[in-house]
C-alpha cells in the first residue's frame, strides 16, 4: 500500500523550506524505491513546527518538525513510514497540546486535506453545506447565518446575516458575492491560511451566499503579497467549474454562479470594503462615503455581499451542522470561535481557533509560550496596525468584541502582535501615523493631512520640542481624525497612538521633564 | 500677492457662439469685462460653458475692430471716414440710384445669424419697405435651410422638436451628420452624460469623431458612410424598419397620413434599399445598417440630433425629411427623450430662420404670397407689400455676375470666406456697384464693399437670441458699442436713410411688434422673459410661458406626413483626377469663419486649419505628418499641413474652414441643395499633392528628424 | 516647478508611439480583457507582467482601447504602489514594514539589508541586480521577520540568510 | 422633473444637487424643513436657512465627502456624519452647531491652512474665504504646532492655458475640478496623481493642461473652491504666486 507523507504548502511553511523538505522527500524515497505519495496539505498553523511534516498510518496522522531537508534520510532511515522515533517526532497530530486545546470548526480541514483535491474536500465533509442550503429557502438560509450569531471577522463584526438580509430584499440585480481576501493586517494571517489550505470551503460559502442572496457573480480580492493564495485559488476555482460547483446548474440545482479572483496591487486602503469595490471596477481606490451601504448599492452599483474570508469560511459549518452548534460557542454577543494569530515576538506563533473568551494572557503564554527572545512582553497590539497596544498589565482582557471594547481596544482580524521590552512605543505610535500617511487614499482631508501632521507632531514630541502643547495637539488631531475621517483607517489609527500614549507615557520623553524645561529655555 | 480683482457688476447675457446659447454672467470692473462665468440658472447650460463662451471674449476690444463708418467710391480707393448721417444719406442714396437705373429687384440684404431676433427682423423689415422687394435672405441659407424646408415638409414646425435637457430622458441617442463636442460642446457634455447613465448612442457619420469615442462615451453603431450617401443610408435604415415591421403603426395611425405612409413604405422596402445593396455603395457592413435600425427603433425612447453632415448637401433637404419620417415611422415624437432636433450652427440660426428673412416668408414660416398673410404686415408697416417672392443669395451672385443685381446690403456675413465657390462670389461682388457690409472687422468680404458699417458685438447691443432648442433668451449690454450705435440701431438708419420713417426706443418695442404679427411669438416679451429667464416658443395664449416639446399631441400641419425621399446620387463623383472625397467641419475651439475666435487666445489650440488624412491614402503619395500639401478640386485649390488620422476613412479626407488664408471654400463645389440651394460642403471630389519645398529646408527636416 | 511654455496641443496621432514589441503586448492585454474599462488594473497587471513596468507611452492605447481618459488610466497607476513607470532590477526584494517584523527585529534587518545591497527601500541597486521596496505585511507573522524575493517568501530572516539571498540574486541572471 | 439642473440658483449653492422624490420632513436645528427624498442634509440644512460650512460639496456636483467641514450630529446616531453625504430621512433631527462640530470643524480647517500660503487668504473672495468666515479660523497662529511641516507649496504651477493658471501650492485637493471635468464636462481630463498626502491633482499624465486633453471648457476653474484654478483676467498685472506661506 502507498504509504502518505504531507508536506504543507502554505506561503509560510514554504518560506521556512517546506519546498525543499517535499523535493528531498519525493527524490530520496525514489532512491530508495518507497512506495510513497507525497501530500502537499496545508499547514495546520503551529508554525514553530513548520515545516511540519506528517504521515499517515493506519489512519493516523504522525507529525515530525521543525524538519529540514537535510533531515529527511535520517527520518526515513528512523522508519518515518511507521511513525518510527526521530528527534523531530511530535507523536500523533491531533495529540500536539497547542492543538489539542483549539476548537476548530472553520479550520477544521485546514492542515488535514490537500487544498487542490475536490475529492478531498468532499470526503472531509466539503460541500455538505451547500447541499443543505440549496434544499432550503433563500431566506431560511439566512435564518440560519442568522441563528449563529456569525459577525463580520475582518474587523468591524456587523452581523452577518442581517448584512445577507439586506441584500437578499434588494430589488436590483445582478447581486454580487464580493470576498475580501485582502488581509493587510500586520500579524494576521487566518485568511491566507484558508486559500491556500482549504480554498474550496470558500467557495462553498460564496456559492451559499449566491443562493442566499441571489447573486450570480462572485469575486475574490485577494493582495499581491499572496501569490501562493492567488495561484491555489485559480487552481481549485478551475477545478469547481469543471465538476459542476461552479457555473449553471450547481450540485443540480438552479443556482447559476461564477467566481473570479481580482488581485490587488499594493493598497493597503483596497481592504476597506468600498475602496475594495473602486478597485475591482478598475478605478483607484478612493473611498466611497456610506450610505449608500454597499449591500444596497455596491459593485458596479448593485447589491453586494462583502465578506471577509474567515465570515465566509465560517459558514459551511454553519450550514452543515446548524446556526445553533455554532452559537453554542463562544459568549454574549461574540458567539462562535475566533481564529487568533499570535505574531510579533512570540515563542510559538500561529493560528489559534478558540471559541469566544479567553483572555489574551492564556493566548500569548499557554499557546504562544512568551516571547520569542525570552525578554518580559511589554506590550500588545491587538487587531492589527490601527488596534490599540495592550500595557501587559492589561492582558487578562477576554478576547470578545465588547470586553476588548471596553478596554479601549478592538479586535479586528484577530491578530497579535507581542512586543518585548525592547520596544519604545513612541516609535510605535510614530508609525501608525506613519502607516496611515503611507496607505491613506488621500480623500479625505483629516486623513490626507492630518497622518503626516501626526507623524510630525511625534517627532517633535521625541525631540522634546515644545512638548505639552505638541501633545496636546496630537490629541486634538487624534479627535480631527476619529470622528472626521471618512473610513475606519483614519477613524482608527487614533487607537495605537493613544494607547502608546496613555500606557507608556515614559516612552514619550515624560521622563526627560528636565529636557523639556532646558529645550524651552533655549527658545 | 496674488489677490484677484474682484469684478464690480455682473450681467446676465447669452452666447452668441453657437446655437445652444449659452447663459453668461459677463462680470465687469470699471466697464471692461474682467470674466464671463456660465449662469447657473441658464436653461440651455445649467451653469456650463465651453472655451468660446467662457474665455474668447476679447474679440470685442481687438484693434482690429472698425470704428467708424466709412465709404468709398470704388473698391481700390482708400477708405474714407464719415458720420453715421454721412453713411447712411451715401448708402441709401446708392441703392435707390441703382433701383431707379436697373430696377426694384437690382438691390437686396442679407441678414446675420450672429445678429438679435430684432435686428434680424429689422433687416427683412429694410427689404420689404426701404428696398420695397423681397431680396432679402439669411446666412441659414448655406447651413440649415434644408431644416426648415425638411421639417416643414413632414412634421409641420422647421425647428427642433425638443429642449436640451431631454436627452436625458432618451434611451438611443442617434447623431446624424454632427458632432456635439466640438460644434456645440455645452450641448455635447449633455449628450455624453446622457450615456454614461446608459443611453445606447448611434453616430451616423463619415469620421470617427470624438463623438464616436472618447472616454466613456462610445457609440454602440457608427456609420461610417462614404460622403454624399445620407439618403441612401436613412433610406436603407428605413427599409429595415419597414421590412422587420419594426415602426410604430398605432403611432403613425393616429398621428399621420397613412396613404402617404404606405406609399412611403412601398418605396423605401424596395429591394434597393436593402443593407445588403446599399452596404456596398456606402462604404458599409450590411448588418451594421440593420443593428442601427433596431436599436432606433426599439427605444423605448429614442432621439435624433443631426448637423450640416445631413444639410449641406445636394440632398440636404432630402435627408432631413429622410430623419423625420424615420421618427415618425417609429413613433419617436412628441413626448420627452425622442424627437429630431437639428444643431444650429450660429446663435441665432433659429432666429434667422423665424424672423422672416426669407425672400419667399414673413416671420412664423407665412409666405409672401399669401395675400392674408401680407395685410398683416401692411396693416402694421402702413404700406403695401411686394407678393413676389424675391431672390435667395446665390441667386443674387448669379443675377450679379449677369449683370441685373447691383446692390447689397450685407448684416455680419464674410460670404466671400464662408460661401461656395468663392471665386464665383468675388465675380459677383465685384459686379456690383454698392456693397454694404456691416461688421466687426474689415473681412475677406469687405475688400468688395463701398460702404462700411462698424457693426456692434453681442456683448455691445439689447435684444434677444432664439437657439436651437427655440429658446428666446436675453442678450444684454455689457459695454458700449465701439462707434456709438447698436446693429440694430443701425438697420434703423438705414430704414429711414431710404425714406420710411421708423423709431423705436429699445429692441423691446420689435419684440412687441413681432410678437403682434407672428403667432408663435405672440405671448414673447422682454418683459416675460425678465421674469422667467428664457421661453421656448411657441408663445402664446395656450402657452403662456413657452413650449419644450413640440408635436405632442399633433402636428402644426395636421396629420405628419411622410415625404418620398428618393436617393439621387450627387453629381459630385471621384473619378482618376481627385480620388479623394472632401469633406469639412469645425473644431471646439475655432467659431466658424474664425473672425472672432482668432481674434483670441484660442489660437492656443489650433491656429491653422489642417486636413486629416488616413494613413492609407498619405502613404499612397509619400505624405508624412505636417507635410504641406496642395488640395485641389474641379473648382479650385489650396494648401494646408496635414495630420495623418485615424479618424477619417481611406477615400475621405477632411478640415476645417475657420482661417481666411486656407480659402478652403475655394475647393469646395458649387453644388446645392435642390430645395433650399443650401451648399454642398460636405462632399467635393479632391486631389492631394505634397507641395515640394526648397532643397534646403527639406534637409535641414533630415537632419532634425 | 512652473509651466508655462505655451505649445500646441499635440495631435492625437503625434503622440509618440510604443515599440512594436511592447504595443502588441498592450494589444494582447486588451483583448484578453474584453476591452472593459473595469479591468483597467487586470490590464496594468498582465501588462506589467510582461514588460517588468508600464511605459508613460502605453497609457494612450491603454485608454483609447478601454474608452477611458488618459488621466484616468494615469490615476490609476499612481494609485498602487506595486504598479511602476520604471523598468525595475531583475529581481525584487520585498522587506516588511509592518508591526510584527518590527517586534522582532525588522528595523535592524532592513537597515542591514540596505547597507549590503546598497540602496535605500524604494531604489534600485546601481548593477540593475535588486530593487529594494518596502511592503506591509506579507501574511508571514508567525515566523517573522519576513521578506519576499520575487515571489518567493522567506520567514524568520536572519542576517546570514539574508546575505545568501541577496549574495544569489546578484549572481544569478 | 429636471430638480438636478432646474432648481440650481445663481448665487446660491445648495451643496450637493437637488432631487426630484417625495417629500420627506425633517428639523434642521428646530427648524422644520421638507425637501424630496435622496436630497442630503447639507441641502436641507440649507433650504432651512442654517449654514453649514462646506468647500468639496457644490450643487452641482455629486456628493464627494472629502473635506469633512459640513459634519453635523443627528439624533439617534453615533459621531458626526457629513451632512453631504447623508441623505435626509423622515423625522430626522439634525444639528448644526455644536462645541464638538466648532472643534472638528477648526482642527480640519487648521489642517488644510497648514498645507496653503497664507498670503493668499486676506483679500481673497473665494469659497475657501467663505468657509474660513464660517468657522472662524483665518490663520494658524505663529506658534501653532503645524507651522513648518510638509507642504506642496513648491507645487507646480500651471501658467501654459492662456485662460487660466492651476497654482498646486493653494489647491486643497478637493477633487472638485476632476469632478466637474468628469461629471459637467465629461472630458476626463484631469486626476489625482499619487495618493495620501502625495495627492495631487493633475492634467493629463501629469503634464501641462494645455498638452493634456482639456478642452478649456472652465468647468474646473467654475468648480475650483480656493483659487487654485482661477481666470488670469482676473490678473491684470500677471499672475504670481504668493511667496510667504504658513508651512
Amino acid at each position: 500500500m502507498t504509504a502518505r507523507v504531507f508536506v504543507p504548502c502554505d506561503a509560510l511553511s514554504v518560506a521556512l523550506g517546506a519546498d525543499e523538505v517535499a523535493a528531498r522527500l519525493v527524490a530520496e524515497t525514489a532512491a530508495r524505491s518507497l512506495d510513497v505519495t507525497v501530500v502537499r496539505n496545508g499547514s495546520r498553523g503551529l508554525f514553530w513546527l513548520e515545516p511540519m511534516i506528517e504521515v499517515d498510518v493506519g489512519g493516523m496522522r504522525h507529525a515530525y518538525g521543525p524538519v529540514e531537508a537535510d533531515d529527511i534520510p535520517s527520518l526515513i532511515d528512523a522508519g518515518l513510514l511507521d511513525a518510527g522515533a526521530h528527534r523531530t517526532n511530535l507523536g500523533p497530530t491531533d495529540q500536539i497540546p497547542e492543538l489539542e486545546r483549539q476548537t476548530r470548526l472553520t479550520f477544521a480541514r485546514v492542515g488535514v486535506i490537500d487544498p487542490r483535491s475536490l475529492d478531498d474536500y468532499l470526503a472531509h465533509g466539503g460541500f455538505d453545506g451547500l447541499r443543505r442550503a440549496l434544499a432550503m429557502s433563500p431566506s431560511d438560509v439566512v435564518d440560519e447565518v442568522e441563528a449563529s450569531g456569525l459577525r463580520g471577522r475582518g474587523g468591524a463584526a456587523f452581523p452577518t446575516g442581517i448584512k445577507w438580509r439586506t441584500v437578499l430584499g434588494a430589488p436590483a440585480s445582478p447581486k454580487y458575492v464580493v470576498a475580501n481576501a485582502d488581509e493587510g493586517d500586520s500579524g494576521t494571517f487566518a485568511d491566507r491560511m484558508v486559500m491556500e489550505g482549504d480554498p474550496f470551503c470558500l467557495i462553498e460559502a460564496m456559492a451559499i451566499a449566491a443562493h442566499a442572496v441571489g447573486a450570480t457573480h462572485g469575486v475574490i480580492y485577494c493582495r499581491s503579497e499572496y501569490p501562493h493564495s492567488i495561484a491555489t485559488l485559480e487552481h481549485c476555482i478551475g477545478v469547481a467549474r469543471q465538476y459542476g460547483w461552479l457555473g449553471t446548474s450547481i450540485a443540480g440545482s438552479v443556482l447559476e454562479f461564477d467566481i473570479e479572483v481580482r488581485v490587488g496591487a499594493g493598497a493597503y486602503i483596497c481592504g476597506e470594503e468600498t475602496s475594495m469595490l473602486e478597485s475591482i471596477e478598475g478605478r483607484r481606490g478612493m473611498v466611497r462615503p456610506k450610505p449608500p451601504l454597499p449591500a444596497l448599492e455596491g459593485l458596479y452599483g448593485k447589491p453586494t455581499v462583502v465578506n471577509n474570508i474567515i465570515t465566509l469560511a465560517s459558514v459551511p459549518w454553519i450550514l452543515a451542522h446548524g446556526g445553533a452548534a455554532y452559537s453554542g460557542h463562544g459568549v454574549g454577543r461574540s458567539a462562535g470561535t475566533l481564529p487568533v494569530q499570535l505574531a510579533g515576538n512570540i515563542r510559538r506563533g500561529g493560528l489559534v481557533e478558540v471559541p469566544f473568551g479567553i483572555t489574551v494572557r492564556e493566548l500569548i503564554e499557554d499557546f504562544g509560550g512568551g516571547t520569542a527572545s525570552g525578554r518580559p512582553a511589554r506590550a500588545v497590539q491587538i487587531g492589527g496596525p490601527l488596534g490599540a497596544y495592550f500595557h501587559n498589565d492589561q492582558l487578562d482582557t477576554v478576547l470578545d468584541y465588547e470586553a476588548i471594547a471596553a478596554a479601549g481596544g478592538l479586535l479586528g482580524h484577530g491578530g497579535v502582535v507581542v512586543f518585548d521590552d525592547t520596544v519604545d512605543m513612541a516609535v510605535q505610535a510614530r508609525f501608525a501615523m506613519e502607516f496611515c500617511a503611507v496607505e491613506s487614499c488621500g480623500k479625505c482631508t483629516p486623513c490626507r493631512v492630518g497622518s503626516t501632521r501626526g507623524v510630525e507632531l511625534i517627532d517633535k514630541i521625541v525631540l522634546g520640542e515644545q512638548r505639552s502643547a505638541n501633545i496636546a495637539q496630537l490629541e486634538d488631531l487624534c479627535e480631527v481624525l476619529e470622528h472626521g475621517s471618512l473610513c475606519a483607517l483614519g477613524g482608527l489609527t487614533p487607537y495605537p497612538v493613544r494607547s502608546a500614549l496613555q500606557h507608556f507615557p515614559e516612552d514619550f520623553g515624560q521622563r526627560n521633564q528636565q529636557d523639556e524645561h532646558d529645550a524651552q529655555e533655549n527658545i | 500677492m496674488p489677490i484677484p480683482v474682484k469684478p464690480d457688476q455682473s450681467t446676465i447675457t447669452t452666447c452668441a457662439y453657437c446655437g445652444v446659447g449659452c447663459g453668461f454672467k459677463a462680470e465687469t470692473s470699471g466697464g471692461q469685462i474682467v470674466r464671463m462665468t456660465p449662469w447657473k440658472e441658464g436653461k440651455a447650460n445649467h451653469g456650463h460653458s465651453c472655451v468660446k463662451g467662457r474665455f474668447a471674449f476679447d474679440y470685442y476690444r481687438h484693434p482690429d475692430r472698425v470704428r467708424s463708418p466709412m465709404i468709398r467710391v470704388s473698391i481700390e480707393d482708400p477708405w474714407r471716414e464719415v458720420s453715421w448721417d454721412e453713411a447712411f444719406a451715401h448708402a441709401a442714396g446708392e441703392l435707390k440710384r441703382i433701383q431707379e437705373t436697373y430696377g426694384s429687384g437690382s438691390v437686396g440684404a442679407v441678414s446675420s445669424s450672429r445678429c438679435t431676433n430684432e435686428e434680424i427682423y429689422l433687416m427683412q423689415k429694410f427689404a420689404r419697405v426701404g428696398l420695397r422687394n423681397n431680396n432679402i435672405d439669411n446666412c441659414s441659407r448655406i447651413c440649415h435651410s434644408p431644416t426648415q424646408f425638411g421639417l416643414s415638409a413632414t412634421l409641420g414646425a422647421g425647428a427642433a422638436s425638443q429642449h436640451f435637457d431631454s436627452i436625458l430622458r432618451s434611451d438611443v441617442i442617434l447623431v446624424v451628420g454632427a458632432n456635439p463636442t466640438e460644434g456645440h460642446p455645452v450641448f455635447g457634455s449633455m449628450m455624453k452624460r446622457s450615456v454614461r447613465r446608459g443611453a445606447n448612442l448611434l453616430v451616423i457619420d463619415p469620421r470617427r469623431t470624438e463623438t464616436v469615442d472618447s472616454p466613456h462615451c462610445r457609440a454602440s453603431v457608427h456609420l461610417a458612410l462614404r460622403p454624399g450617401t445620407n439618403v441612401l443610408v436613412l433610406d436603407s435604415i428605413a427599409h429595415v424598419v419597414v421590412t422587420e415591421r419594426l415602426y410604430d403603426e398605432a403611432f403613425v395611425r393616429a398621428r399621420c397620413d397613412w396613404d402617404d405612409f404606405e406609399l412611403w413604405m412601398s418605396q423605401v422596402g424596395d429591394v434597393r434599399y436593402s443593407p445588403d445593396v446599399v452596404g456596398p455603395e456606402a462604404g458599409l457592413e450590411p448588418d451594421a445598417i440593420r443593428e442601427l435600425a433596431r436599436r432606433y427603433a426599439a427605444g423605448p425612447n429614442s432621439t435624433i440630433y443631426y448637423g450640416l453632415g445631413v444639410t449641406e448637401h445636394s440632398q440636404g433637404s432630402t435627408g432631413v425629411m429622410c430623419l423625420g419620417n424615420l421618427a415618425m415611422a417609429c413613433g419617436m415624437i412628441g413626448r420627452e427623450g425622442v424627437g429630431v432636433n437639428p444643431l444650429r450652427g450660429q446663435g441665432n440660426v433659429q432666429g434667422g430662420s423665424c424672423l422672416g428673412s426669407w425672400p419667399h416668408m414673413f416671420t412664423g414660416y407665412r409666405f409672401v404670397t399669401d395675400a392674408a398673410t401680407r395685410a398683416v404686415f401692411e396693416n402694421e408697416w402702413k404700406i403695401d407689400l411686394d407678393g413676389e417672392p424675391g431672390l435667395r443669395l446665390p441667386n443674387m451672385f448669379d443675377a450679379a455676375v449677369a449683370g441685373s443685381f447691383k446692390g447689397l446690403y450685407i448684416q455680419g456675413e464674410d460670404p466671400v470666406q464662408s460661401d461656395p465657390n468663392r471665386h464665383h462670389v468675388e465675380a459677383a461682388l465685384r459686379n456690383m456697384e454698392c456693397v454694404i457690409v456691416q461688421d466687426l472687422y474689415e473681412t475677406e468680404t469687405t475688400k468688395f464693399a463701398h460702404v462700411l458699417l462698424p457693426g456692434s458685438s453681442s456683448l455691445e447691443k439689447n435684444g434677444t437670441f432664439t437657439n436651437a432648442e427655440r429658446r428666446v433668451s436675453m442678450v444684454r449690454k455689457i459695454v458700449e458699442p465701439v462707434a456709438g450705435l447698436e446693429d440694430w440701431e443701425i438697420t434703423v438708419g438705414m430704414i429711414n436713410a431710404m425714406g420710411y420713417e421708423l423709431k423705436y426706443d429699445h429692441p423691446s418695442e420689435v419684440l412687441d411688434e413681432i410678437a403682434r404679427t407672428s403667432p408663435a411669438y405672440s405671448g414673447m416679451s422682454f418683459e416675460l422673459i425678465e421674469r422667467v429667464g428664457s421661453v421656448q416658443w411657441p408663445c402664446n395664449t395656450a402657452a403662456p410661458e413657452g413650449t419644450e416639446v413640440l408635436h405632442t399631441v399633433t402636428f402644426p400641419r395636421g396629420k405628419g406626413s411622410f415625404m418620398l425621399t428618393e436617393y439621387v446620387p450627387t453629381k459630385e463623383r471621384v473619378d482618376d483626377r481627385f480620388p479623394l472625397l472632401l469633406t469639412t467641419g469645425r473644431i471646439l475651439s475655432q467659431y466658424n469663419a474664425g473672425t472672432q475666435t482668432r481674434r483670441t487666445a484660442n489660437n492656443a489650440w489650433y491656429d491653422d486649419d489642417v486636413l486629416d488624412i488616413s494613413a492609407d491614402d498619405a502613404a499612397q503619395r509619400g505624405l508624412r505628418n505636417g507635410d504641406r500639401v496642395r488640395v485641389a478640386s474641379r473648382y479650385g485649390e489650396t494648401e494646408l499641413s496635414i495630420t495623418v488620422s485615424g479618424r477619417v476613412h481611406p477615400g475621405v479626407v477632411y478640415t476645417t474652414f475657420h482661417f481666411a488664408h486656407t480659402m478652403v471654400n475655394a475647393v469646395t463645389s458649387d453644388l446645392n441643395d435642390w430645395a433650399t440651394n443650401c451648399p454642398e460642403y460636405k462632399v467635393t471630389a479632391v486631389e492631394v499633392t505634397k507641395v515640394t519645398k526648397v532643397t534646403k529646408v527639406t534637409k535641414v527636416t533630415e537632419v532634425t528628424s | 516647478m512652473i509651466r508655462d511654455r505655451i505649445v500646441r496641443k499635440r495631435h492625437l496621432s503625434e503622440r509618440p508611439s510604443l515599440p512594436a514589441a511592447q504595443a502588441s503586448v498592450v494589444v494582447e492585454a486588451l483583448a484578453a480583457n474584453h476591452h472593459d474599462p473595469t479591468r483597467l488594473l487586470v490590464v496594468l497587471q498582465d501588462i506589467q507582467h510582461r514588460l517588468g513596468y508600464l511605459p508613460h507611452d502605453a497609457v494612450h492605447p491603454i485608454a483609447i482601447g478601454l474608452g477611458l481618459s488618459r488621466a484616468e488610466v494615469h490615476g490609476v497607476i499612481s494609485f498602487y504602489h506595486d504598479l511602476r513607470t520604471e523598468p525595475a532590477g531583475r529581481h525584487i526584494l520585498k522587506v516588511c514594514q509592518a508591526e510584527s517584523c518590527q517586534a522582532t527585529g525588522g528595523r535592524a534587518l532592513t537597515q542591514h539589508i540596505e547597507d549590503v545591497v546598497g540602496c535605500n527601500l524604494g531604489q534600485t541597486t546601481a548593477d540593475g541586480a535588486i530593487t529594494l521596496e518596502a511592503v506591509y505585511c506579507l501574511g508571514l507573522c508567525a515566523a517573522s521577520p519576513a521578506v519576499m524575493i520575487d515571489e518567493r517568501p522567506i520567514a524568520r530572516v536572519t542576517t546570514a540568510r539574508i546575505d545568501r539571498v541577496i549574495d544569489d540574486a546578484r549572481t544569478a541572471s | 422633473m429636471w430638480s438636478e439642473l432646474r432648481a440650481l440658483r445663481d448665487g446660491i449653492d445648495l451643496g450637493t444637487p437637488p432631487r426630484d422624490g417625495e417629500p420627506v420632513t425633517l428639523s434642521v436645528d428646530g427648524i422644520p424643513v421638507t425637501v424630496a427624498a435622496g436630497s442630503s442634509v447639507l441641502l436641507a440644512a440649507g433650504i432651512a436657512g442654517c449654514t453649514v460650512p462646506k468647500l468639496c460639496a457644490s450643487d452641482t456636483l455629486e456628493a464627494f465627502g472629502s473635506c469633512r467641514v459640513c459634519l453635523v450630529e443627528i439624533e439617534g446616531r453615533r459621531g458626526y456624519p457629513a451632512s453631504c453625504t447623508t441623505p435626509v430621512d423622515e423625522g430626522m433631527q439634525v444639528r448644526t452647531t455644536s462645541d464638538m462640530l466648532a472643534k472638528l470643524r477648526r482642527g480640519v480647517i487648521e489642517l488644510y491652512l497648514s498645507d496653503f500660503p497664507e498670503g493668499d487668504i486676506d483679500g481673497g473672495w473665494s469659497q475657501l474665504n467663505t468657509t474660513l468666515d464660517q468657522v472662524g479660523v483665518h490663520r494658524l497662529a505663529d506658534d501653532h504646532p503645524y507651522r513648518s511641516g510638509a507642504n506642496h507649496q513648491g507645487g507646480v504651477l500651471d501658467m501654459s492655458n492662456p485662460y487660466f493658471v492651476f497654482d498646486q501650492a493653494k489647491c486643497i485637493v478637493c477633487s472638485r475640478c476632476v469632478r466637474a471635468c468628469e461629471e459637467i464636462q465629461g472630458t476626463f481630463a484631469l486626476t489625482i496623481d499619487g495618493r495620501g498626502f502625495g495627492s495631487t491633482v493633475v492634467a493629463g499624465q501629469n503634464e501641462s493642461f494645455l498638452e493634456s486633453d482639456c478642452v478649456s471648457c472652465g468647468a474646473c476653474v467654475q468648480a475650483c473652491p480656493s483659487d487654485a484654478l482661477i481666470e488670469k483676467s482676473l490678473f491684470p498685472g500677471g499672475y504670481e504666486r504668493a511667496d510667504s506661506s504658513q508651512a
